[in-house]
């Protein structure tokens, strides 16, 4: 490996300010959305950096050896059930408010 | 770093992350948004491949790229709110802020780390007897009751809770 | 392990450049001769009404969502097939515990009706 | 057959230090691709005349062997017509990711022992997650063209193509399971005593079936309803642009042939393929014609399959067995060594005979379960549409008028 770890950190938290900017900044919900993978993303990918980096050899096989990329796979699926469930969201809204708009969705509000 | 093949494919990938990242942040078009989500995400398989993560990075395609995207272009599909004159809410320049800070802020955490030449930084050699890079100890460490099985279980419960959920809140009825 | 995805790099890049270059050779071999009518929108002859990018019908997300569940379960169940044989008995059970979880759920997806195309 | 002595090399592992095999490899695999294509389309075409009784091509060369070529010759001519209502990245994406998808696969696909592109560790599961991607070339195809039957025709085709990724992929975990990795060359390795086809041949349809309706090829055809869709999601494409859809899906029916035999036919293995490597060619590409040919037999005998029935089966037929094998699967895994333990001394097909033989009953028993079923089933619903008639909710469709003579 000649790529140090600390330029993948830094991928990784350009990724994931990008991700924040999105959520806080845009206005269509699935864009927020999107903001959001890609925040998780950036985690995954610091989470398996980490994992090559600081896993010493021989360990692999062993137990622990893959504590990095099981934590990734769960990260995965919470992604994917959060997008599930979050489109639905947007999909029920939009169908009873023709809106996507995320400012315009204040049922709440009263 | 030294100019080598693997460099070279680091810098590819990175720049598709990163401005795949960028592209989800600022086109107007929502479906060039999602198509530059697309191109984040290979970007980040790519670098999964180089982090010697192979099973990761597939799973990265299959999940991310074959599922995730593809709900999330149908979603733009069905909603029909491709293109609005105004992508931005009032409180941008906020949240532009609040990415800068957090940016700075886990900068300088990266800056303790120091370069590439602290000796804890030096990537471990993969064990030679684990060719497939872990895929199997990850196999018998999630159904491990002493590990991940419970997290293995509930992940899946709660793929079945969301399906059912996800479909009862879309359904028209 | 690295030197292996070298061959799928550049096979990657050129799988894709094979339809780029066809492509362009296409448009540089055609001839090429726009005209308002025939850069129109095919619509069997009729005048287009409208954008195409309208609303349609909800029954594609939920197929789309009842595969995004089973992609992530096959996600879930690879390494424990790879490792299956080096594990014990008790990964038997295990394993069909994650896809009895997953199969009630597609039943009950079932029974509500919601796998009908309407 | 050549020696491939260039691939033979990637086969054992690419050498860093010549950046020039790699590349020559690369296109060595890219023309094999390219290659069979040509010849699969005459021969496919062919085939179709004599199951419909005509000729087919029989012009261009001896028996219309260039017929192909004469038609890319002819395709190259014409005009790539672009509409103007179209948006632009999307719709020059599609094309290229279509296509691209297809052919990437082919670095994975054993076609000797010495030659494959690359013999990945998740070789298995990059074919499943590249062919995912095509999925976003249609979708990329139907959203950019701004043609309404583009549109439907590419949420349809995406619809059905996501839906048998779930069996397919279902399937894919028995021999993942047998053979205890998933890299191909192992699992063809693998296959060096038995067929995975005797230990799992439900999970081998399952395979098919779901892989042919991901080609969206008949039955399944459902994109070239002409009547419904016109030609969906490529209809606003011309020329090359067009011929590129239709390499894809040709080029992917092919792919599927060559993954089945892979996956479940034993892949190159043959009588000595081992030791003649050329042979291992010649092998593969025997049983993935043989393939090839009755998938297109299937294609141009079984009418087209209704959408909505073609979900159902899916879902209500398709996943529930490939879930019931991959659990038979491995409660079998478990129980034969305790029944027959393996003796090292025996050769490898004595050996493989009692789990062969356990998993083909079971395989045998559920196929008769799942009939039963079926009957069930056809039986109730007969019953039902009686009783509906009988209660005078439905009655019979008028029978056709006569024809009348001119």
């Amino acid at each position: 490996m000649s790529v140090p770890l600390w330029m993948f950190l830094l991928v990784a938290a350009a990724l994931f300010c990008l991700g924040i900017f999105t959520v806080l900044s845009r206005r269509n919900a699935i864009a927020i959305l999107m903001g959001v993978e890609l925040m998780l993303n950036a985690v995954n990918l610091n989470l398996v950096a980490f994992w090559r980096y600081r896993t010493e050899a021989g360990i692999i096989a062993e137990r622990g050896g893959v504590a990095g990329q099981a934590f990734a796979v769960f990260v995965f699926i919470v992604a994917a059930a959060e997008v599930a469930v979050g489109l639905a969201l947007v999909i029920a809204v939009y169908r009873s408010r023709q809106t996507v708009t995320a400012e315009d969705i204040d049922l709440l509000k009263g | 770093m030294p100019i080598n093949l693997e460099t070279i494919a680091f810098t590819l990938f990175a720049a598709m992350c990163v401005g795949g990242g960028l592209g989800v942040a600022v086109l107007r078009n929502l479906f060039h948004a999602a198509l530059s989500l697309l191109l984040a995400l290979f970007g980040a398989a790519g670098l999964f491949v180089l982090l010697s993560a192979p099973f990761l990075a597939m799973v990265q395609i299959l999940v991310y790229m074959g599922a995730i995207a593809i709900l999330i272009l149908f979603v733009i599909m069905l909603t029909q709110q491709v293109i609005v004159p105004e992508p931005y809410n009032r409180q941008w320049v906020l949240g532009a802020l609040a990415a800068l800070v957090a940016l700075g802020a886990l900068f300088m955490v990266i800056a303790q780390l120091g370069g590439g030449d602290a000796p804890y930084l030096q990537p471990q050699p993969l064990a030679p007897e684990v060719s497939d890079s872990g895929i199997a100890a990850l196999g018998s460490d999630l159904v491990d009751p002493g590990r991940y099985l419970v997290p293995f279980e509930v992940a899946g419960l709660l793929l079945t809770v969301a399906l059912v959920g996800a479909i009862s809140i879309a359904r028209e009825d | 392990m690295l030197e292996q995805w070298v061959f799928i790099l550049v096979f990657g890049i050129v799988a894709l450049g094979t339809p780029v270059a066809a492509i362009i050779v296409g448009r540089v071999i055609g001839p090429r001769r726009p005209n308002p009518t025939q850069q129109s929108t095919y619509e069997c002859g009729m005048q287009t009404v409208g954008d195409a990018q309208k609303q349609y019908k909800i029954q594609y997300y939920i197929f789309t969502l009842l595969f995004l569940a089973f992609d992530v379960e096959v996600v879930l169940l690879l390494p424990w097939a790879l490792a299956y044989n080096q594990l014990p008995l008790f990964a038997l059970f295990e394993g069909a515990f994650l896809i009895f979880i997953l199969a009630v759920g597609l039943v009950y997806v079932w029974r509500k009706g919601a796998l009908e195309w309407r | 057959m050549p020696n491939l002595p260039v691939a033979a090399e990637i086969g054992s592992g690419p050498n860093p230090d010549e950046p020039l095999s790699i590349i020559v490899a690369a296109v060595l695999i890219l023309l094999i691709a390219m290659g069979t294509l040509i010849f699969n389309i005459w021969f496919e075409r062919k085939q179709v005349a004599r199951v419909q009784d005509r000729l087919g091509p029989n012009r261009v060369g001896p028996w219309g062997i260039f017929q192909t070529i004469a038609d890319v010759l002819k395709l190259l001519t014409k005009e790539i017509i672009i509409p103007s209502q179209i948006d632009r990245l999307t719709y020059w994406l599609a094309p290229v990711l279509a296509v691209g998808a297809v052919i990437m696969i082919w670095a994975v696909v054993p076609l000797s022992p010495v030659a494959i592109g690359s013999d990945l560790n998740v070789g298995a599961l990059y074919f499943i997650s590249i062919s995912s991607l095509g999925a976003v070339g249609v979708l990329a195809a139907g959203w950019g063209s701004n043609n309404k039957y583009a549109l439907l025709g590419g949420l349809r085709v995406i619809a059905q193509m996501v839906s048998y990724e779930v069996p397919l992929m279902l399937s894919l975990l028995v021999p993942v399971m047998l053979a205890g990795s998933l890299s191909m060359q192992d699992i063809v390795d693998a296959q060096g005593a038995m067929w995975y086809f005797i230990l799992a041949p439900v999970a081998c349809l399952i395979f098919t079936t779901a892989g042919q309706a991901e080609v969206a090829r008949a039955p399944f055809d459902l994109i070239e309803g002409e009547s419904e869709i016109v030609a969906g999601h490529h209809i606003e494409y011309s020329g090359l642009a067009f011929a590129m859809f239709y390499l894809a899906e040709w080029l992917h029916s092919f792919t599927l042939s060559a993954l089945c035999v892979t996956l479940f036919f034993g892949g190159w293995q043959g009588p000595f393929a081992v030791e003649v490597p050329a042979l291992g060619l010649l092998w593969f590409f025997l049983k993935t014609y043989a393939g090839y040919f009755i998938l297109n037999w299937l294609r141009y005998t079984v009418p087209r399959v209704r959408i909505d029935h073609m979900m159902s089966f899916n879902w209500k037929f398709l996943t529930p067995i490939a879930l019931v094998v991959l659990v038979m699967t491995a409660t079998l895994e478990k129980l034969w060594p305790a029944l027959f333990p393996v003796d090292p001394g025996r050769p490898g097909f004595i050996q493989s005979l009692p789990r062969a033989g356990i998993l083909f009953l079971a395989n045998l028993v559920l196929v008769g379960v799942v009939i039963m079923i079926l009957r069930q089933v056809a039986r109730r619903e007969r019953q039902r549409v009686e009783d509906l008639v009988d209660e005078g909710q439905y009655s019979a469709p008028a029978p056709m008028p006569e024809p009348v003579e001119v």
